[in-house]
């Protein structure tokens, strides 16, 4: 399964990229696709208390079960206002 | 409940958003809440923020708030406009209009959608030095 | 502290005193109420409310309230205007705005000036009722 | 001395006037200058215990002594907003 990733706000440049896409096996977690995000983008991992994740428009947690045609968002502490 | 969302790059007109406020005869309080971009950001001297916005999402969270917001049953209309790309100091980029019956309920409202966007909604900024070169 | 009080008879020009609006570079919020008349009152209809007010008195209590809020040193601006004489219903009686660093700030010493106002300020509501022939 | 005395709000139809003097003796207080005005005013005797009042511009209690050339103002409760 290919589930798109989206970096938000610093979190881009932290990856040097704002979009990446990862293969998992059918029935994975976001836990088991942040283990496979953080191998390739290490900065990313130092964030991950402060890391903010969204499947689609709505926030989600590491024990979400990923679906086909899921896109994930990851991205810092919002700041609006 | 009324609403009106806009996240927009233009500037916010407060002027013409006042001119087309409608209020129903049993409303009493309107409570409006301009937030504006300051020359300081921590202990940085700043010339602007540049605002992100991860705008599906930000409608999305948005529009839940407002929904929260509708199941009170006390306001009669929620207006939010919040501008993203670069927002120069002294210029707004939030701006909130609640309309009530009371006015501890227009207050109550207009600070619990600040305090919970500031959660929820997908918006980041960056500060713009006064050392940095402009952007074209 | 600037400070602009009017206790006046005319219509309260919101889109003018926006207009008239400043706001220094330090300052990040500023926060406006406004109340507007209803068109109940209690459990009875009514088509307006007439204000009287012990001017001098009206003035100097205001004035003592701002002194307190410039004590707290948050507050950079507040204006306020509260109408007097008949105020028909869906019109504005009062008009507050609080310029501050900050929107904490801001909203607080909004709705402290209102409810202090409501405690110290010699004005009285008198509403018109529905039934009452109109007042030349 | 000679007091002024204005009511306010509904205190005037109270009163059936906006305004009258009150004689006291040098020295009264507005407990006294009260006793005085309650016996021509019976209406707004009843109304004593939401009753402000003022002298000049600044709010006083009964224990307030009066001057010449002090201005008592009655009135209830403010409404303002």
């Amino acid at each position: 399964m290919m589930i798109p990733v989206t970096f938000w706000s610093y979190f881009a440049e932290l990856a040097g990229c704002a979009e990446t896409v990862v293969t998992v096996s059918d029935g994975a977690t976001i836990e088991v696709l942040l283990k496979h995000l953080y191998t390739s983008y290490p900065a990313l991992a130092e964030m991950r208390r402060s890391t903010l994740i969204a499947v689609g428009v709505e926030y989600q947690d590491g024990e979400y079960v990923l679906k086909a045609g899921d896109r994930v968002s990851l991205f810092p502490p919002v700041q609006g206002g | 409940m009324k609403r009106f969302l806009s996240i927009t790059h233009d500037p916010i007109d407060e002027a013409g958003l006042l001119a087309a406020r409608s209020m129903s005869a049993g409303m009493g309080a309107a409570v409006y809440f301009s937030g504006v971009v300051r020359a300081q950001e921590g202990s940085e001297l700043i010339v602007a923020i540049d605002y992100s916005c991860f705008v599906p999402m930000a409608e999305h969270q948005f529009h839940r708030l407002f929904d929260q917001l509708e199941q009170r049953g006390s306001v009669e209309s929620l207006r939010l406009i919040h501008r993203i790309g670069r927002v120069a100091v002294g210029e707004a980029s939030l701006w909130i209009e609640v309309v009530s019956a009371h006015r501890g309920e227009a207050f109550s409202a207009c600070q619990w959608v600040i305090d919970e966007m500031k959660r929820v909604v997908p918006i980041w900024k960056k500060p713009v030095l006064v050392t940095e070169k402009p952007v074209a």
